[in-house]
């Protein structure tokens, strides 16, 4: 009884997980993405203290493995007596994460475009907010595409960590289907190809913005 | 009465003005007075602070010691202050510094459309008008990696005057392109100067000096060493060094 | 009830550094190799050659979109199918080399075009071959442009070692997995885990700005 | 005991929230139509019966499972939970619910009959189980100990040859000699009671699930269980 | 009779020669013979094909049409004939295109190494002399962009001499220097002419033109109208394009 083969029904029970991972990296996604434009914007502000404290945040959250981002975030509320929802600790937990490296590689592609950039724009008088919107964000998109691209992908795929919060996503349930079965090649590679297709659409889409980018 | 006072006003007084970059003393105690209405060539050997004085003037670099004031406005190194100069000023660079992600008509538009709220139909009106002044209408479309380089100062001189500015700053407009656009293009600013534009404007072509210029100042090591009209400068230059310099020039 | 105790974490640091320094071990190399194999992969990339680039295009897009435990599983117990039995720690290395290698491959490539195209034709003028002119000329402004996003994604390869603790290697995570079954102190381990991470990563960084004024000084001139 | 009201909170509920890993068969682990199974279920399920609450089971990975508890997120751990004198200053134990014996699984041809055959081979556990804390405890000086995060990876190593040994539960190991006949149980290395996790100071609960385990034991029904998912009975089962 | 005889042999000859970008028709019917020790200047208005001419002759542009041998070498687009055109020829482009990561000293020794096998130490002698020829020796160690525009593109003229081309072709090598750098650049390059390089030089410095081109070559609208020894070009240009040019550059 205790080796089940591999069966239709365990992978239904996997693309249910899959179900979970689709959401939880819609959830990473868009809260990383609005909390890493904040810190970009602050690490390359006229502010000094906001340049310090984003270089601060960078370092440090840059510096601390995801899981354990998660595991404050979900049990050290109840340290304090603050009971956190699980999805509520992976948007916070997600967001944060991905503000840090977001932030970090959208700085160095807003940096790498030349000076004369800001100063014919300055000389045109338009304000630092158009400046950054008309013309240095659109030429650094050119060069923050494929890290940006590379980072989601791996966003995707750290939703995994959710686990730790007790939701089934993909990686779990390929955990149990693995266990039950004791075939965790076959389990993984399937779980492998699940990832493929959530993650390949957003690489096509990267390539086909970079040559639209790159005809200007 | 009001007009002769407004005449009287300068537009650009700069007192006894320093600029350091580190320790490198870049100009040293600048005095210069401009009238609305003139045109003023800032000439002198490489390295002699021209571009950094006329930076100072679109507030792209902050002075250290003296005073500066542009167009009414007293530049202390405030925000609001700075941002209300360069919105009376117009700059063509040296290097250009086109934005190369966007055609040439909408390099010329941007500003217009986000400073002066202008809207698209009219921007583009101005745009088109002035890039057929520097006799360019037909590469609007354009971006400028695909013109030469004649082609894009023309287009930094365009998108500077969409944007009707009290004082136009050049900073060698005239540098990389060929002797019959020089005509032209120094003929664009004859008119501009003739209209009553103020105009600064860094260049060694002596001859439209000679035409338009109202007064000629020789820079040398940071300083001002002459000021003076320019007949008399190319004609009777009262410094060692702008003797030297006038001497190389005109061969 | 819940209070923080960290007697029984402090009393096993010895253990925790001894996984700290593989942790930093196995990235270091793994970053070495992956910078090789992410450079020749970035050139199929751009090569002319249709096949080469379907390669270096596959290679790149399975390895960036499948989870790194599903790799390192394929190379530990997938390879002695084949007849290819590897240690652990070589099996870790390998499949951290071709994980970041993926990653930074596209970076590079980002580099390598925005330099400017005039400074090939420089180089052509010159006479010298596309091999000298990209060894010379090309490689190290392209390196120099874009080495903020190369640290941090060595920042993630270092951290994306703690997986490899699923094939046995004992490095910092797994350590700290050890000690929680011993003690039962999750929170506490984490916190102290997390603590060195933040300290390796700070090594990483500082090694790597050091590098880059070294390496890059033409970078840090006045515009 | 008077402001212990642990177990009052949970009748007043209604409903018992257990934490159990179903990524750990034959504890935890889901049936042919993925819902969950497994003895540490089975127990599950006795005992909110006689508590005469719901039942919520949450499936948690094994780093979770302390967390999970000691910041309230699930009443108690019906977890293959080992107990260990370190562990029980973090946590309350209940009376055992079944005692595990610890084996060594290995190839067939090889020869392995105590500890100190281990010398040199390469023994595979998965890591922070109490199989591993007593692998670690135990070895003989020169054995290779390699942990792996969970069952099916261990297992994985021993079925490719990435170690000569592994150290497993009976129950994992029975079902595994059941599966094929290439791996043997060689010997048992020791003995070690499982039971229920309970949240420090929740005497209440702890005293009301020790009462009821002695019911179910009475009524065969733990024996039972024992049956069903571990192929083999506890002759009586430590109480402390 | 050898040496009469080499220098009967034109080191660049072209027949009939067309170039087009897609569509557009960059050079057309370009015959045009160089002998070895000429130097030739090439002018024209602003995007009548003087690059893209000097482009092609460095073959860092294929022709289309028609016959283009450089330095003995007959222009197929072949790998081989491209490299061999490339050694025998120097180019100083109109934007520099320093090595932004390697010092000036670095900029000249790298293609003599890895082309020419050249040692390190020879490399920096030919590498310092060259940069001593343009006046900025005290420059070798540092990196372009602490340079002046004008340092730059000596540099860029120093980085080219260095591999000791037969042909050196300039495409605009002043127009980023001040009147007095001008000048020296201009004297360098006489010097070469001098010394008998065969120099190809895309310029509007008429006296340069005058005092030391063999011939002088106007260009319209990718076309050659005219091909004339200076002293006929300026005081009695046959076509009708080329006066009204030289009206506007020479007032
Ligand atoms: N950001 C800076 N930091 C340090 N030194 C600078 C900076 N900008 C300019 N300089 C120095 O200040 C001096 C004046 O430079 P500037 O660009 O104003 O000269 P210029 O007169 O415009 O010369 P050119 O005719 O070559 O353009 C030069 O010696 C230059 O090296
Ligand atoms: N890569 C290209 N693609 C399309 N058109 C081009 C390209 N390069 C040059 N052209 C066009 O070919 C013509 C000749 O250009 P070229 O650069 O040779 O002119 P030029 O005589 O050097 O002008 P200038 O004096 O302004 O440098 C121009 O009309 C230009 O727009
Ligand atoms: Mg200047
Ligand atoms: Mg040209």
């Amino acid at each position: 009884m205790m080796f089940q083969d591999f069966t239709m029904a365990h992978v239904y029970y996997m693309l249910n997980g899959l179900l979970w991972t689709i959401g939880l990296a819609l959830i990473a996604l868009t809260g990383g993405s609005i909390a890493g434009s904040v810190l970009a914007l602050m690490a390359v502000s006229r502010n000094k203290l906001a340049r310090r404290i984003a270089k601060l945040y960078i370092f440090v959250v840059q510096g601390t493995p995801l899981l354990v981002t998660l595991f404050i975030a979900y049990f050290g509320a109840n340290y304090v007596g603050v009971d956190v929802p699980p999805l509520v600790a992976i948007s916070i937990a997600f967001s944060f994460y991905a503000a840090a490296f977001l932030g970090e590689i959208w700085r160095g592609s807003i940096n790498s475009v030349p000076m004369g950039q800001s100063e014919g724009s300055h000389a045109l008088g338009l304000s630092r907010v158009d400046s950054m919107r008309f013309i240095i964000i659109p030429q650094a998109v050119k060069i923050a595409t494929p890290p940006t691209v590379g980072f989601f992908v791996m966003l995707i795929k750290n939703t995994s960590l959710a686990s730790v919060v007790s939701i089934t996503e993909l990686t779990r349930t390929s955990q149990i289907v693995s266990n039950a079965t004791f075939k965790p090649l076959q389990v993984y590679l399937l779980a492998a190809l699940f990832y493929f297709l959530v993650c390949f659409p957003l690489t096509i889409v990267s390539r086909r913005l970079e040559k639209r980018l790159h005809k200007s | 009465m009001t007009s002769s006072q407004q005449e009287a006003t300068p537009i650009i007084r700069a007192n006894k003005m320093n600029k350091f970059f580190g320790v490198f003393h870049a100009l040293k105690d600048i005095d210069l007075t401009v009238a609305r209405g003139e045109t003023v060539v800032l000439c002198g050997p490489s390295g002699s602070g021209k571009s950094t004085l006329i930076r100072c003037l679109n507030a792209l670099e902050n002075h250290q010691k003296g005073e500066l004031e542009v167009a009414g406005v007293q530049l202390t190194g405030k925000r609001r202050e700075i941002d209300m100069v360069r919105r009376k000023t117009g700059m063509v660079f040296q290097s250009f510094n086109l934005f190369p992600h966007m055609t040439v008509l909408e390099n010329c538009m941007i500003a217009q459309m986000r400073v002066k709220k202008t809207s698209k139909e009219d921007a583009r009106k101005v745009a088109e008008r002035f890039l057929a002044r520097v006799h360019i209408p037909e590469q609007a479309g354009k971006y400028p990696a695909q013109l030469s380089g004649g082609q894009q100062q023309r287009v930094a001189i365009a998108r500077a005057l969409c944007m009707s500015p009290e004082v136009m700053l050049f900073d060698e407009p005239t540098s990389a392109l060929d002797p019959e656009m020089v005509r032209e293009v120094l003929e664009t600013m004859v008119e501009l100067a003739r209209e009553g534009s103020t105009m600064i404007c860094v260049t060694h072509e002596m001859n439209f000096a000679r035409k338009v210029a109202n007064k000629v100042v020789f820079m040398d090591q940071g300083s001002i060493l002459e000021i003076a009209k320019p007949d008399d400068f190319f004609t009777n230059p009262q410094h060692e060094r702008a003797k030297e310099f006038l001497a190389q020039i005109l061969h | 009830m819940n209070y923080l105790d960290f007697g029984g974490v402090f009393s096993r640091m010895d253990l925790l550094i001894s996984g700290a320094i593989l942790t930093m071990q196995i990235s270091l190399v793994a970053m070495l190799f992956a910078l090789v194999v992410a450079t020749l992969v970035a050139v199929m990339q751009l090569s002319s050659f249709r096949v080469v680039r379907f390669i270096a295009v596959a290679y790149i897009e399975a390895i960036r979109n499948t989870p790194f435990i599903v790799q390192l599983f394929v190379i530990y117990f997938g390879l002695p199918a084949i007849g290819l039995s590897l240690e652990p720690l070589p099996s870790a290395v390998l499949a951290m080399t071709f994980y970041g290698g993926a990653y930074t491959s596209e970076i590079i490539r980002a580099g390598i075009q925005s330099i400017d195209r005039g400074q090939v034709e420089a180089g052509r003028s010159l006479g010298m071959s596309p091999l000298d002119i990209f060894r010379y000329i090309i490689i190290k402004p392209a390196l120099a442009a874009v080495f903020p996003s190369m640290v941090s994604q060595f920042i993630l390869l270092l951290l994306s070692s703690s997986v490899v603790s699923a094939i046995s290697v004992p490095e910092l995570t797994g350590i700290g997995n050890d000690i929680q079954g011993m003690t039962l102190r999750n929170m506490e381990v984490y916190l102290v885990i997390a603590a060195m991470y933040v300290g390796l990563v700070a090594l990483l960084k500082g090694g790597l700005t050091l590098l880059e004024r070294k390496v890059f000084p033409f970078k840090f001139l006045r515009g | 005991q008077t402001t212990d009201e642990s177990l009052q909170k949970i009748i007043q509920r209604g409903k018992l929230i257990v934490g159990i890993s179903l990524s750990t068969p034959p504890y935890g682990m889901t049936d042919a139509n993925m819902k969950p199974a497994g003895f540490d279920v089975a127990m599950a399920k006795l005992i909110s019966r006689d508590m005469g609450v719901e039942l919520e089971i949450v499936d948690q990975v094994s780093q979770a499972r302390i967390p999970n508890l000691t910041s309230g997120k699930v009443d108690i751990l019906i977890s293959s939970f080992g107990v260990t004198a370190e562990r029980a200053k973090t946590v309350m134990y209940t009376n055992s619910i079944y005692v595990d014996e610890q084996m060594i699984l290995a190839p067939a041809q090889s020869d392995m009959e105590s500890l100190k055959d281990l010398v040199g081979k390469r023994v595979g556990v998965t890591r922070s189980t109490t199989n591993d804390t007593l692998i670690t405890e135990r070895a003989v000086e020169g054995t290779i100990i390699q942990r792996f995060e969970d069952d099916a990876a261990t297992n994985q190593a021993l079925f490719t040859g990435k170690v000569d040994a592994i150290v497993s539960g009976v129950a994992a190991a029975i079902a595994i000699s059941k599966h094929t006949d290439k791996f043997d149980r060689k010997f048992a290395v020791r003995q070690s009671p499982m039971a229920i996790g309970v949240r420090h100071g929740e005497f209440n609960l702890r005293q009301w699930l020790n009462t009821d385990l002695l019911m179910l034991w009475n009524s065969g029904e733990l024996q039972a269980a024992q049956k069903e998912w571990l192929g083999v009975v506890n002759e009586e089962l430590p109480r402390f």
